[in-house]
This record gives C-alpha cells, structure tokens and sequence, in this order.
C-alpha cells in the first residue's frame, strides 16, 4: 500500500510541474526548547524562542531548500514536519489534515515523511550498511522477501549497491551519509526531508549526493532539505525559504527569493567579506 | 585481569562457564523485562557498553598492559543494578575476545565470572555499603572502584590456581604464588582506577 | 579513513580494533559463518581435549594455515595479534614453574621440574586455542555469528545489546582517540599526574557521549519508525556444501591424529 | 621566554612580507594508518596510504591553505605537522631540524605549533571557557599570574572575552569553535594549524572567524587550514596547496593555484555540476 502511494506521488510528480498540491504544511508554530533560560536569564544574542510563528507549506514534487544561519531553527522546523517535536502553538498538518500524535498517527506519518539527519551517526545503529537498511521495513512487519527487494532497491539509489556486507564504521562519512539516506528510502516516503545534506562532503561528494536525489526527484520524491549554502539554494531547490530567529522572512522560487539581496542580508546569509572582496575586484 | 585462550583445561573452563550461566541468565531475563517496560534503555544500554569497551582502551599511566574495565562495569552497575551489568560486561568481554583478542571464548566464563559478575556486584555493594554507613562519597567511589579490581583479581588468582595447583603447597600455595606474581601490575592498576574514578565522578557532577 | 587509530593512548588496541574486523568483512570467506564457526568449534575442542603436547601445536598450524592460506587473512595480522597474549602466558608459565610451599609458617620457595611441565603444557594448548579463537575473529563477521546465535534461539534482548554495543564501540572509539589527542596536544600528558588527570577528563567526556549518543539515536531512529524493537535481516549466506563437509572432516582428522601421535609417542 | 617568541615573530611577520624563511617543512612523508587492511583487501576507491611522498614547507608569517576532497590526507598531514602523528618514513622539521619525538622534544614542537581540531568538542570538554582556555598554561606549570593573563589574552583574541565564567555548553557552535582556538593561542604558538575551521559555520560565523585570525595574522602568527571551500582559500589565503590521494599536486601562490583548472578538476574540487549549470548560464 504504501509502494502504491509511492507511486501515484511519483506520477502526480511527474504529470504536474510544481505547483502541485500542498502536502506538508506548519502553521503558525511556536516552539521553546525544554529548559531554555527564561528571557530575563538570557545571555546577549540567545533567544528564548527556536520558533516563533512560523509558517511553511511543502508542495507535491517540489525541491525546496531552508535557507539559515545556525540557530535559525531550521532543524527545529524539520523536527516539526515528521512529529519529533510538537509545537507549544500552531499546528503541523500533512494532506490537509492535523497530525495525530498518537504512537499509530506518529508512525503514519513518519512513514511519508522519512527526516534525515545532520550527522549519520545519529540514525545508523546496525552491524552491516544492508541490516541497517533492512530496519525500516521489517520494523513495517514486511517479510523477508519484500524487504529485500527494498533494501537493494534502497542502496542501489545512493549508489551503495554491493556495499550491503560493510560494517558501517568501514564507509566513508560521505557513504555514511548516503546510508542514512538509504534507511529512510526504505520506507518509501513521499516526502525526504534532509538537515544539512552536504555540510562535511566535498565537492565530489556533493555532486555523487545530488546526482542521486535528482533520480530520486525525478522520480516524483518531493526534497526538503536546510542548508546555508547559497550556491546550493541556487542551483538545486526549486524553492528557497529563508528562516531567521525561527520565522520565515522570505519564500518562494529560488531565483526570486536568492535575487533578494535584502532578505539575505537580514538573515546573515551573505558574507560581507567576500562581497567586499569582490567589490575590490578580486 | 584477563585469562587468555586455551590457557584453562576443558574441566575449568566449562565449570566457569556453568558458574556463570545462572547470573548472565538471571541478567538477561532482567535485561529482557527492564526492555519491555522502558524501550529507551536499550540504546542507553548499548551506549554505556560501548563505553565500558573503550573505556578499557585508556590506558592508564605507569601500568603497562593494563586494562580497566571494571571501572566501566562499576559504573555501570550503580546505573542499571549489577545483574543487567554483568550480561553487558560478558558481551564487552566477548567483543574483547574477538576483536582484540584479548581473553578468550574458552576462558569467557571464568572472566565473566571474576570481572562482569564479581566486578558488578562486588562495586555495587561497595557503594551501597558506603551512602548506607554515611561514608564521604570520594571515598566510596576509591573504594568501590579498587577493592572491586582486587577482588577480580583476587579470584582470578584463584582460578589459576584451582587449576595449576602448586606440586609443594597445593592451592593455597598457587594462589599465594598468582597473587604474588600479578601484584605488581594488578594493585598500582587497582588504586590508579579509584583515584581515576573519583577524578571522573567528580568532573561529572561539576559538569 | 574509517580505521584511523592508534596515537595517545592505547596504540595497540585501536589499531587491532580496526584490523581485526576489517579482515573479518574482506576475507575470502566472510559469508561462510556456519562451516567455519563449525570448524572452529571442532578444533577448539580438539585442542581442549587431546593431550596438549601433540594437540596444540597441530592445531595452530590447522588453525594458522586455515585462516592465512584459506581465508587469505594477512600473516602480519593474523600473527601479529598473538604478540599481547603471550605477555600473560610468559608470566603465568614463570609462575608454574615455581613451587610455594608452607613449612615452619614461612613461605617456601622452589623451582619444579613438574611445574614446568604443566607450564609447558598449558602454555602448547593456549596456543593453539588462540590460533582457533583469532581464525574465527579473522574470518566470521560479527553480523555472521550473531545470526548463528539468533538461529540457536538467543534472547533478542541480548542480541540488541550486542549489536548496539558493536556499533557504539567503534563511534565511541573513535571519539575516544580524538580526544586523547586533543588533550595530549595541550600537553595533558607531561607527567604522571597529569596523565590521570587528563585520562579522567577523557573519560568523563566519553561518558556523557555516551548519553549524547544513546540520546541521538533514540530520536534518529524514532524517525525512521522505532518504537521497541530492532528486528534487521540476517546476512547474505553463501552456500558451501564443500565448506561444512571440510568442517566436519577437518577437526575429526586432526583430532585422530592428535590421540595417534599421542599415544606413539608415549606424550 | 614563549611570549617573547610569539612577539618576535610578530616582529618579523611584519617587517617582511612573504617569503619568510621556513619554519615548518615536511619531507617526502609516507604513512599508512595502522591496521589499514593489506592492499587485497581494500575496499574499491580505499588506499593503504593515507601519505605517499608528501612534501611542504611553511613559512613563516604565511597563511598557507591545504586544499583537498575528504580523504585527500589533509588531516593526516596536520596531525604530522605536531608530531600527533610520526611517518613511517620522510620527516618533519620545524626550524630546520627534524622534531624529536621524545615527550620533551614533543611538549616543545607543540607549544610552538598548536593544533585546533575540525571538532571542538575533542577539545572542550566541562567546566568554564576559562578553565578549559587554562589547561595548556597549566599544563606547562606557568604560575596563576602568567596563566591568568594568557586566559584573558586568548579569550580577548577571539572575541570571547567576558565569558571566561560561562560553562561551554552555554556557546553556541562557532563560539565553541573560537573556544578552541583560544585554548591553542594559550600556549603563545608561532604556527597555528586547524583543521576545517569554518565546518558548521554559517556565512556570518566564517566572517566573525576570519576577523579574529586576520587580527592574529597581523600580529605575525603563521596559519595553517585546510579546507575544501575554493572561495575561502581564494580570499583568505596567501598560498594554496592542493592534496589529493595523499600527493601534493601543487603550491603556490593562491591566486596561481586556484586558476589551474587541471589541478582543481584532478583533485575533484571542481563541482562538475556547478560548472556544468554555470555553462548553461544560470
């Protein structure tokens, strides 16, 4: 059933350039991390608030990055999206409707909406890349047979297909990545949201990382991801919201909103270094 | 202290291991129901194993060879209760034995039995003693941490001994003779692990 | 790169770490877990069984030329890895050899001749059982005899203990060398006072990573579905028909050759 | 006597530009990590060697970058540059001779050339900034006085200056990151060596860096990164070296480096992807 769901968001995709259909929308979220100081306690420059109203909807099939400086709440917001966390107010709702945080609504939704961290470490647990793979699914009560299938179809889509006999420690950070990113596929999610995909790979990495979630897009997976990197935003969302002290000062179609010298420079996003640099013509 | 493969005959080793099945046994079902009633101990469990396995791998100053987990497993054992850390001081052991060839899989029994099961105990109920009779906490901590090295070695000694039994002064002879020999590595190691335990308790709470 | 080891502090045992279950992973038969956990069985009891000074050094060289020749486990590693248990197999053969006996309330000390024979036949059956137990690290991926003990109906509890404690080992160990480093950098080692100090701080540090890690993976895999259980498929099995007909045959032959001799040779 | 160095070579740092003599150089090091699999067993794409035949001298007063892909052996090469690390053949010179590597030969090399790892939490661990910024000055039994000016000096040279009593999980990320460069500075080094200092940080945390290394730079200290962002090797450095499987394929002066399309493209520091989008002119 859920490779059937798979499917039909993979032919929506396909059939109906952005935008499609609201999938996963926040609305109006706020949020405290547990034991932040109170107001009056905090040092200069803290805020007490991860997010503070924030509102975002994640369309069908659409490529959007969450552009931010660190502690913009970017990872709280994606730690909203699939249920980790619940807002003190406002509310997360997928397909339209509120999500349940029930155990069974919570692991619903967590099916469609597979969160990928910042640090693979955090995600992977098992003996073999394939075994860790193979959680997902068989965690689903799939048998054997279907699992298998998923698994292989899992690592072939981050190009670790033949790896499935490592021991994690023994693959690269940027193979440990896409690993992760393997665990989640396995559950056929509609939706792959990713905190900070490339931060720690290298160039050749990122381009090996993006090549696979370009089939995985093409294939009608809708990509949300948080990253500061401009070049990034540029090339590969479609589109860009910037967030700052947990609200949402801008979004839209990537060009539009990356042209806007003024949102990015409120967000802390530009570097007057290099601008300056550059306005000396180097 | 660690007996190394093979060096204990077949009557030992399996008489260790039969010594040991009850305990590890009793942990597991222990293990197995403090699961169920609170999932989040798993990870947590799997964690501190892997830090009592690394833990063995600090090597402490001046002691050559040395290695410190009971430190790792009396911690442990004031954390989970000593019967769940004996089976996760058995699995350190066994990934010891693998992976560092360092024990044995013959020999898993009768270091189970000296280090995981009185190791865990042994600091367990030092520690207990201590806050029961109103003892500094620093000096609890020592003596937990070292006289549970002792005895693992004490028994040890003995393992060896009721194996090797000295031709002139039979056991008792063999276990002066092992106690004497391992001394000199063993006690320094004992009491640089209770000073280093303190040390470790004490950066803890400040933190 | 993903065995990176070695440096301050413990040297020796992060770098046979790595070593030893990378091989495990790479060697020609790391999807042959039942035969040569079989096989390995079967020599192991050889060698606890059979009289030690024909046994154990027949068993070695089975064991040693099983695993370098038939595994292809590199010789370096593979020897190389019996350096440390032979610093407690000289000690304790030195303290076979001497006899302590008790006559007039004092101690007495002695060498014996029949001391030196249990040494030496102690010392013949460890090894042999060492070349046994490292043929077995070397070539059997932990995932592969967790899955032998899995089949033998071991409590899943214990075996989600085992795994996760498999996994951390290595992501702890690796903090743990970043971290001795750090401090030795700063000249936390200069003397032994410091070393403790700075030994304390490491492990305190690893202790709360520890936490960290148990805390972090509760919520990553919390997103990827986890609420009690960690169920994961058992690993690609090769099939080797030949393999457990060698496994059975192997220890039967070296076990009979071991009485044999034996028993020749009056030992 | 430390301190008076440190000024010296601020002296010198200033009086000539680039070239300075050398003070740190490395000779055709080769390495191996211990208990890397033999050659037949290597997984495809791992090499045995993390060093092969690595050669680079530093000068004084330079602000020299090591680029390379995860991999390339940058790290490996730092950690050789404070004996961290001995070669398995080639040596390390600091001033012209090669390091001793008896513990007192070490102490002094690295107090001289002070390493800052890419994760700051090997570095702090409890306490205060203040404390953790006091444990190398103690380390070398300089007295509360001395210490307590070093302290204030590091803390001051990296902006963290009136924090000494917060305890350092209060700091955000790059404060952390800063942290452990004042615990390096304690030590009053003539060289110092980080490794990716600007991972994790946002635009405006790399800026906030910079500023505190420029000012350092300035005042004569020598630094050493490596990194695999061309921009902040392009606009921070005076020279680049470029490493790739554990060969430097070249160095020189940034701006040269950095133009040489080959070399880039070989050590797999060239996107492909961007290149490729750039050409199609977006």
């Amino acid at each position: 059933m859920t490779l059937q769901r798979q499917q039909d968001a993979g032919q929506d995709g396909m059939a109906m350039d952005p935008p499609g259909p609201t999938l996963l929308e926040a609305i109006g979220l706020r949020y405290a991390w547990p034991g932040a100081p109170a107001a009056a306690a905090l040092a200069p420059g803290q805020r007490a608030e991860a997010l503070a109203n924030t509102s975002l909807a994640v369309r069908r099939g659409v490529r959007l990055a969450l552009l931010g400086g660190n502690g913009a709440g970017k990872s709280t917001l994606l730690l909203h999206f699939n249920g980790t966390l619940r807002p003190a107010s406002g509310e997360v709702r997928w397909l339209g409707r509120p999500v349940d945080y029930s155990r069974r609504g919570l692991a619903a939704l967590r099916q469609q909406v597979a969160l990928v961290f910042q640090d693979p470490d955090d995600q992977l647990f098992a003996g073999t890349l394939a075994q860790d793979v193979s959680f997902g699914p068989l965690n689903l009560r799939l048998d054997i047979v279907e699992t298998t299938r998923r698994v292989e179809a899992a690592l072939a889509a981050v190009g670790l297909e033949g790896r499935g006999a490592l021991p994690l420690h023994m693959l690269s950070h940027g193979q440990r990545k896409r690993a992760a990113i393997a665990g989640a596929l396995a559950l056929r999610p509609a939706v792959l949201v990713l905190d900070e995909p490339t931060a720690g790979l290298d160039p050749e990495g990122i381009d090996t990382l993006l090549d696979h979630l370009d089939a995985l897009h093409a294939r009608g997976m809708t990509v949300v991801f948080s990253t500061h990197d401009l070049t990034l935003a540029r090339h590969w969302a479609d589109e860009v919201a910037v967030l700052h002290e947990g609200r949402v000062l801008a979004h839209g179609a990537a060009a539009a909103v990356l042209d806007d010298a003024a949102v990015l420079a409120a967000a802390g996003l530009r570097s007057r270094r290099w601008r300056r640099k550059a306005a000396q013509g180097d | 202290m660690h007996i190394m493969e093979g060096y204990l005959p077949a009557t030992h080793a399996i008489g260790w291991s039969v010594a040991s099945l009850p305990f590890v046994a009793w942990g597991v079902k222990k293990l197995a129901d403090r699961l169920r009633d609170d999932p989040e101990a798993r990870l947590l469990l799997g964690a501190s194993g892997g830090f009592t396995f690394v833990l063995s791998a600090l090597k402490l100053p001046s002691v050559t060879g040395s290695c410190s987990h009971p430190t790792g497993i009396g911690f442990g054992s004031v954390l989970f209760g000593p019967w769940i850390m004996s089976v996760v001081g058995c699995v350190v052991l066994l990934f010891q034995a693998l992976l560092l060839a360092h024990g044995g899989l013959t020999t898993l029994g009768a270091n189970t039995f000296s280090m995981a099961i009185a190791g865990s105990f042994s600091a367990w109920a030092i520690w207990r003693a201590g806050w029961a009779v109103g003892l500094p906490l620093n000096l609890t901590l020592f003596l937990a941490a070292s006289l549970s090295d002792l005895l693992t070695y004490c028994i040890t000694s003995l393992q060896l001994a009721l194996a090797f039994p000295d031709p002139v002064g039979g056991i008792s002879g063999a276990v002066v003779k092992f106690l004497g020999v391992f001394a000199v590595t063993q006690v320094p190691l004992a009491i640089s692990e209770g000073l280093l335990t303190v040390l470790v308790m004490n950066l803890l709470r400040s933190h | 790169m993903p065995w990176a080891s070695g440096g301050a502090g413990g040297r020796r045992d992060g770098t046979m770490l790595r070593a030893i279950d990378a091989c495990a992973h790479t060697n020609r038969w790391h999807r042959h877990a039942g035969p040569v956990a079989l096989f390995c069985a079967g020599l192991m009891a050889c060698v606890l069984a059979a009289p030690p000074l024909v046994a154990g050094p027949l068993v070695w060289a089975v064991a040693s030329v099983a695993a370098v020749v038939g595994a292809r486990v590199p010789a370096r590693l593979f020897f190389g890895s019996m350096l440390v248990p032979l610093g407690f197999l000289v000690t304790s053969a030195l303290a076979l050899c001497v006899t302590v006996g008790f006559e007039d309330g004092g101690l007495v000390f002695g060498l014996s001749a029949a001391g030196a024979m249990t040494a030496l036949r102690a010392g013949l059956r460890a090894a042999g059982a060492l070349a046994v137990t490292l043929c077995f690290a070397c070539t059997v991926p932990t995932a592969g005899w967790m899955a032998l003990l899995r089949r033998a109906r071991v409590p899943e509890a214990l075996l989600d203990l085992v795994m996760l404690v498999y996994r951390t080992l290595f992501v702890l160990d690796e903090a743990r060398l970043g971290l001795m480093r750090a401090l030795d950098n700063r000249m936390g080692f200069a003397n032994a006072r410091l070393a403790l100090r700075s030994t304390a701080r490491a492990a305190a540090a690893l202790f709360l990573r520890s936490l960290q890690r148990a805390a972090r993976l509760e919520r990553g895999l919390a997103a990827r579905g986890y609420v009690d259980r960690l169920p994961v498929l058992p690993p690609q099995a090769a099939a080797s028909r030949g393999g457990w007909v060698l496994a059975v045959a192997v220890p039967v032959l070296v076990g009979a050759a071991a009485f044999v001799l034996a028993g020749a040779l009056g030992a």
